[in-house]
């Protein structure tokens, strides 16, 4: 393999570990505070992409990326209202079933509202400017992803490390019970919770796209899944640990399809969680949670 | 002196920084009642639970009927950490799961009840009797094993008319009052046919009737089973009323130990406890 | 009460002659009836899946989401053990079949129990290095594993045994229903044996309260890779009998997707009840069929209903199973198994009812 | 509470039931549409599902045995997925159907064809190429080339057309692509020597990130990349390898003939070569004429785009075969159709057919297509014989 191959295949791994990390930044808070993995994530991302393309039908980009992007967070919100607060007081398999049974639901709604053919996604202006560096060709969202990402995240840590919600959510996420007595409207906590990793999942969807260029009613699920692993690679919980979760898991699983053993790019992708559920089941940057008996 | 039960040698138990038990050694005889106290946080579930395997202690041995049963050293990073008194390390480690101590003979109940909530009362104490099952896994898969299913089921009946509570056998546990709860625990701790028997605070949720009619109990269950008890208890009364010995806990420290008489007037046990506790407790 | 015991025992093997004679009845013309047939065969195999499900999930309560890949394992396993010798050259028309397993065949009962013993042993494989984890996190794994399954069964390395991406055809169908209904009663008792047995109630120990469990020197490890264990071994023998009812299989049947099916049956039959389990399987599969309508275009008059047209069917299955979800969350039968003292109770309250009322109504 | 909800329940089943159940009529033939119309190959079905939907306007009655019968259509969904398809099949069956037209989709075609070869009802497939469906299965036809010779002919255009390497993408568990791709390969070695298949990739399915597969292409230059897959995936990889400066011929089978691929890949699809089974700019017989003109209004009544899917012409001479062959029977019973098929001969809207021994439409000819300017043009017709 050249050096050029070589790069060329770095660059396409941690673009698609960029988009993996937004998305697993949605998983991680959300099991961060609710001990649920949100099935529903990766749907709610592909529903995303559907937004954009009828966004794009009607009104200009500028338009188009708020519209997407509120639209989202409104979808997300609603999933937490009607599928998942109703169970709170539930055994976690409840809530767990009623989010197999959400993510479920919208790939039916979709195949049934757009049909199973995949949709053309539109063309951010400049973003499928390609360019070309030596050998090296690739378009701009390829080198951008990663770097809204790192932004993003960024900011992320800023506002939870800064911002009184930011407080409430880490207090939330350390122990429920206690913060709830302490007065924290756990309930708010949640849906701002929802409104992030919804944000976020809609980036992470216009970043995911414009790269991929079509959405169909299940391109939502396996980079779902798979950025759920990325979540826990990191330490569940942890938003920096998301984010190099989800780098790896790009540059690792692109690594796999390029030296041949494409059969097995998932099977690495699970190995790996095994590996590290068994070895440092907290993940690179979880904490240690002691349990009481 | 009778035969030696359990013996704690030097057992230390460390979580990070905090050590929850400090040095602390301790025995029990055949036939005694043995009582842990102190005050909230002072180590004595940890105690217990190094004794069935749920932990393991950071330094120290366990011995039941002489067998080293667990023992363990600092290892690792624990070794840089360790600030128990004891700078003794064992050689050996030993570790057990909980299971394979409950096989050995000492079987326990918990502070905060754990019943199996959702099944009957008699599937509950049925259910600690699996450990004894002689059939082999494709026998008693398909009930082939009927002689021997019987008399399981005899026991248990046995076992919870002895508690009072066959009457409400097909009730489902979590759904008893919370007195019987914990008699419920003590059946199916006995189902497993222990010869050491761990209570963890038995007495705790119950009003002072009920803590007498226990008490009874405690001492009927020793002689019919053939048991030796170890008991946590915050219960003054219920203490100094059945113990042959106790022993005292502060901070992870044992700070007495003696008979009933000798821990009332002991006053160093008054000063880090009775004046405290005993207030609270006894209201 | 012993004229009520036998009253259960006539009832019960009116019903079981009445669904027998039903059976039989269909049979008389398969043709006309082999849409309600295949119906039936199928929610039999899935009862077996979902039966195996309950006991991992509603009674020992392990979150496994593997059940497609060890259902690939038992249908490739009668796949390819039971293809007609002369058919297979056919069959691996790209690669070719290994030698060795090109001369072996045999019936479809042996092929089946070898098709779930080897379900068996990757389950006691995969178990021993996942089983430590934590419920969710055992979902993904298993989730994870069975993935892992279908991609080796499709990858062009193992061609020459699974025919990798071309499927296997011509595996010989069952010729009467009898066949999988008896298998999957069969399979169903054997679970309930182990289920009422002193095995079950350590099983359900573990569901309950795992540290609890192990006081009573239960041995965790043991039991749960036990249950997980047999429970694929159960869920291999489904898939060898779906290979039968389909008569053809590949890779893609045993996606994700049939986990989550067999997952909606056990939720709606209710976790930790085998009969739930039995009744889900026909109302999902029967179901389904029958919202058919709902994916062809209504007519009232001359207007058309809208929202009427294809795929309308799987968006109201998904709305009802998530009715279920969030407001009938036990399923229609709890954890509860259906005994006829329930129908009973449920009459004479009704007919209490209906006393009251009409002694109410008898003022005026 | 429990209980009025377990009434309600079982009240709603039996109104389902009794809503499903259907009136029979009088002199009616069913002919059974066997389509995927959800899933994964849920679009391809639909245009299938067009073309003999728009067959049985033109042909509504058929007059046999002196009576004049009702064409009826009975469509289900076997939601691309063989579990389903059993059912489906089973329930054509039981429908009495006395033929059946499908599948898109050679998987569920198989999986269903040993259920239609039990109840003696002819099945007549449209699209679906595998050697494997009609193979050993005497109830089971088909109007459309067989992906060995499809291979082969793009084979044999590659290299006429001067390409000495070749790379092939092909999607794992998925018996077209992987097969066809196989035939490319065996055929190409055959031309152009051992080593010019310098790259074979697999890809899983529902993947949608070529770029590294890509990458390894790229790296080794071939002239040709042929990539056999379904209208899902094609424009990802043609858009990704034209993103990834990749410039060889990128070529694929008859799946990619779909307005879906330029729509989505854009310009960036100017250039694919493909083979498929009809031109709609070179209308071939009578029928072909009649068919364009017809059909593509019928197109624009139904809200799709006015470009004429091969399927859905390959579905209504799937049609055709089945009308003519109760024609030729003079006879609606399902096993004399059967025995008709084998002699039937007709022109149809893709060329004039007829049937060899295994049920399969002897064709010799393919039609090589290029994208050009967003649409499908022909190239070449490519005779092997």
């Amino acid at each position: 393999m050249s050096l050029v191959t070589i790069l060329q295949h770095t660059l396409t791994g941690v673009s698609l570990g960029g988009a993996y990390a937004l998305i697993a930044i949605g998983y991680t808070m959300v099991y961060g505070i609710l001990r649920l993995i949100n099935f529903a994530h990766g749907e709610l991302f592909m529903m995303a992409g559907y937004f954009m393309i009828f966004a794009m039908a009607s009104f200009p980009w500028y338009l188009s990326v708020p519209i997407v992007i509120i639209g989202t967070i409104v979808l997300g919100v609603v999933i937490e209202e009607l599928a998942y607060k109703p169970l709170r007081s539930a055994p976690r398999t409840s809530i767990m079933i009623s989010a197999i049974g959400v993510s479920y639901l919208l790939q039916n709604l979709a195949t049934y509202l757009f049909t199973a053919l995949p949709r053309g996604y539109p063309e951010l202006p400049y973003l499928k400017k390609v360019f070309q560096i030596g050998d090296l060709s690739s378009s701009l969202v390829t080198f951008l992803t990663p770097v809204i990402t790192i932004v993003l995240v960024f900011l992320l840590m800023q506002m939870i490390n800064q911002t009184k919600i930011g407080m409430a959510i880490r207090a939330v996420a350390k122990d429920f019970e206690t913060s709830q007595l302490m007065g924290i409207q756990i309930n708010n906590v949640i849906i701002f919770t929802f409104v992030i990793g919804s944000f976020l999942a809609a980036i992470g969807s216009i970043l995911y796209f414009t790269d991929r260029m079509s959405v169909n009613p299940f391109s939502g699920s396996l980079p779902g899944l798979k950025c759920f692993v990325a979540a826990v690679l990191g330490g569940i919980g942890s938003i920096p640990g998301a984010m190099v979760g989800g780098f790896i898991l790009g540059v690792g699983e692109t690594f796999m399809v390029a030296l041949g053993f494409s059969t097995f790019s998932d099977a690495f992708t699970f190995l790996l969680l095994v590996a590290m559920l068994l070895f440092k089941p907290t993940g690179l940057f979880g904490e240690k949670i002691a349990e009481k008996v | 002196m009778t035969k030696e039960v359990l013996r704690l040698d030097h057992c230390t138990m460390q979580f990070g920084g905090v050590v929850a038990v400090d040095d602390l050694s301790m025995d029990i005889h055949e036939h005694e009642i043995v009582a842990l106290i102190g005050p909230n946080g002072a180590g004595k579930t940890t105690a217990f639970n190094f004794v069935t395997g749920v932990y393991e202690p950071t330094n120290g041995a366990v011995y039941f009927n002489e067998e080293l049963i667990v023992s363990n050293r600092p290892q690792g990073k624990m070794k840089k950490l360790y600030n128990g008194t004891n700078r003794d390390f064992r050689k050996e480690v030993v570790s057990r799961t909980p299971d394979q101590i409950t096989k050995l003979g000492i079987a326990r109940t918990f502070q905060n009840i754990r019943l199996f909530k959702n099944l009957t009362v008699f599937d509950n104490v049925l259910t600690a009797m699996h450990m004894h099952l002689k059939a082999n896994f494709f026998s008693s898969a398909l009930h082939l094993n009927q002689h021997e299913e019987r008399a399981m089921r005899e026991k248990t009946v046995e076992l919870l008319r002895m508690q009072d509570l066959l009457d409400v056998r097909n009730e489902i546990a979590s759904s008893l009052p919370y007195g019987q709860q914990r008699h419920l625990e003590i059946a199916r701790a006995l189902a497993t046919k222990p010869t050491l028997l761990l209570l963890d605070e038995p007495a705790a949720g119950m009003n002072p009737q009920e803590t007498d009619e226990l008490a009874d109990f405690i001492v009927k269950t020793k002689e019919t089973f053939d048991l030796t008890i170890f008991l946590i208890e915050h219960h003054m009364t219920l203490v100094m009323d059945i113990s042959d010995r106790i022993y005292v806990l502060d901070f992870g420290k044992r700070i007495a130990h003696g008979t009933p008489d000798e821990i009332q007037n002991n006053d160093e046990v008054i000063k880090a406890y009775l004046g405290v506790e005993l207030d609270v407790e006894n209201q | 009460m012993d004229k009520k015991k036998l009253l259960k025992i006539i009832l019960t093997a009116l019903v079981t002659a009445a669904f027998l004679f039903l059976l039989f009845y269909y049979e008389q013309d398969k043709r006309k009836n082999g849409h309600a047939l295949s119906i039936l065969e199928r929610s039999a195999i899935y009862a077996v899946v979902a039966v195996a499900m309950n006991m991992l999930t509603g009674f020992t309560g392990l979150f496994s989401l593997g059940q497609a890949g060890f259902m690939a394992l038992g249908a490739y396993t009668v796949g390819i053990l039971t293809i007609p010798l002369e058919a297979r050259q056919n069959i691996y028309y790209i690669s070719g079949m290994n030698e060795t397993l090109a001369s072996w065949h045999m019936p479809f009962i042996p092929a089946m129990i070898i098709g779930g013993l080897v379900a068996a042993v990757s389950a006691a494989l995969i178990g021993a290095l996942i089983l430590k984890l934590k419920s969710d996190y055992l979902a993904i794994a298993t989730l994870g594993f069975s993935e892992v399954i279908r991609a080796i069964i499709a990858s062009p390395q193992f061609d020459r045994i699974t025919n990798g991406s071309y499927g296997l055809k011509k595996i010989p169908r069952f010729d009467t229903i009898f066949i999988p209904v008896i298998i999957s009663a069969i399979c169903i008792l054997l679970m309930v044996l182990l289920i009422r047995s002193s095995y079950g109630r350590a099983f359900k120990a573990i569901r309950e309260d795992e540290t609890a469990a192990e006081a009573m020197g239960i041995n965790l490890f043991k039991h749960k890779e036990l249950s997980f264990v047999i429970s694929s071994f159960f869920t291999g023998i489904a898939g060898g009998m779906l290979a039968g009812y389909m008569g053809s299989i590949d890779s893609g049947t045993f996606r994700i997707t049939l986990t989550y099916d067999i997952l909606l049956i056990v939720v709606l039959g209710g976790l930790g009840s085998v009969t739930g389990s039995i009744l889900g399987s026909f109302l999902v599969t029967a179901g389904r069929e029958w919202l058919r309508f709902f994916d062809e275009p209504l007519f009232i008059g001359s207007w058309q209903v809208p929202l009427f047209r294809t795929g309308f069917r799987m968006v109201v299955f998904s709305l009802l199973l998530m009715l279920v979800v969030l407001f009938y969350r036990r399923g229609i039968m709890g954890d509860r198994e259906f005994s006829w003292d329930m129908i009973f109770r449920f009459f004479t309250k009704r007919r209490k009812k209906v006393e009251i009322s009409s002694q109410g109504g008898s003022h005026d | 509470m429990r209980k009025s909800s377990i009434l309600v329940f079982v009240l709603m089943l039996v109104v389902l039931f009794a809503a499903f159940s259907t009136v029979a009529a009088q002199d009616v033939v069913t002919i059974g549409v066997f389509q995927p119309q959800t899933g994964e190959n849920g679009g391809g079905g639909f245009q299938e599902v067009l073309g003999t939907r728009y067959a049985n306007t033109v042909y509504p009655t058929i007059e046999v045995g002196g009576k004049t019968y009702t064409i009826q259509l009975y469509e289900v969904d076997n939601k691309s997925d063989k579990t389903e398809a059993v059912t489906a099949a089973q329930n054509l069956v039981s429908k009495n159907v006395n033929a059946v037209i499908g599948s898109y989709g050679s998987g569920v075609s198989i999986a269903a064809g040993a259920i239609f070869e039990e109840a003696q009802i002819p099945a007549m497939g449209a699209s679906c190429t595998n050697p494997q469906v009609t193979l050993g299965n005497d109830y089971y036809f088909r109007v459309a080339f067989l992906d060995p010779f499809q291979g082969t002919v793009m084979a044999n255009y590659a290299f006429q057309n001067g390409a000495k390497t070749a790379a092939v993408i092909t999607q794992l568990g998925d018996d077209y692509s992987s097969g066809l791709g196989k035939f490319f390969v065996d055929a190409f070695v055959k031309l152009a020597g051992e080593k010019a298949v310098v790259s074979q990739e697999q890809f899983q399915t529902n993947q949608t990130d070529f770029k590294a597969i890509l990458g390894n292409i790229k790296a080794t230059n071939p002239d040709v990349i042929f990539a056999p897959s379904s209208i899902t995936t094609a424009p990802l990889i043609i858009k990704q390898a034209r993103e990834m400066g990749i410039t060889a011929k990128i070529m694929a089978g008859d799946t990619w003939e779909n307005v879906t691929i330029i729509e989505n890949a854009g310009k960036d699809a100017e250039g694919v070569v493909l083979s498929t089974f009809y031109d709609e700019a070179d209308p071939s017989t009578e029928e072909s004429a009649k068919f364009v003109e017809g059909f593509k209004k019928y197109l624009v009544e139904n809200n799709q785009p006015d470009i004429i899917p091969a399927v859905s012409a390959l579905s209504y001479d799937a049609y055709l075969a089945i009308y003519n062959a109760m024609k030729l029977a003079d006879s609606v019973d399902p096993v004399a159709i059967r025995d008709a098929l084998v002699n039937t001969e007709f022109d149809g809207v893709t060329g004039h057919i007829f049937f060899d021994e295994n049920g399969d439409a002897v064709k010799n000819m393919a039609v090589i297509k290029v994208i050009e300017n967003g649409e499908f043009k022909f190239l070449q017709n490519v005779t092997i014989e």
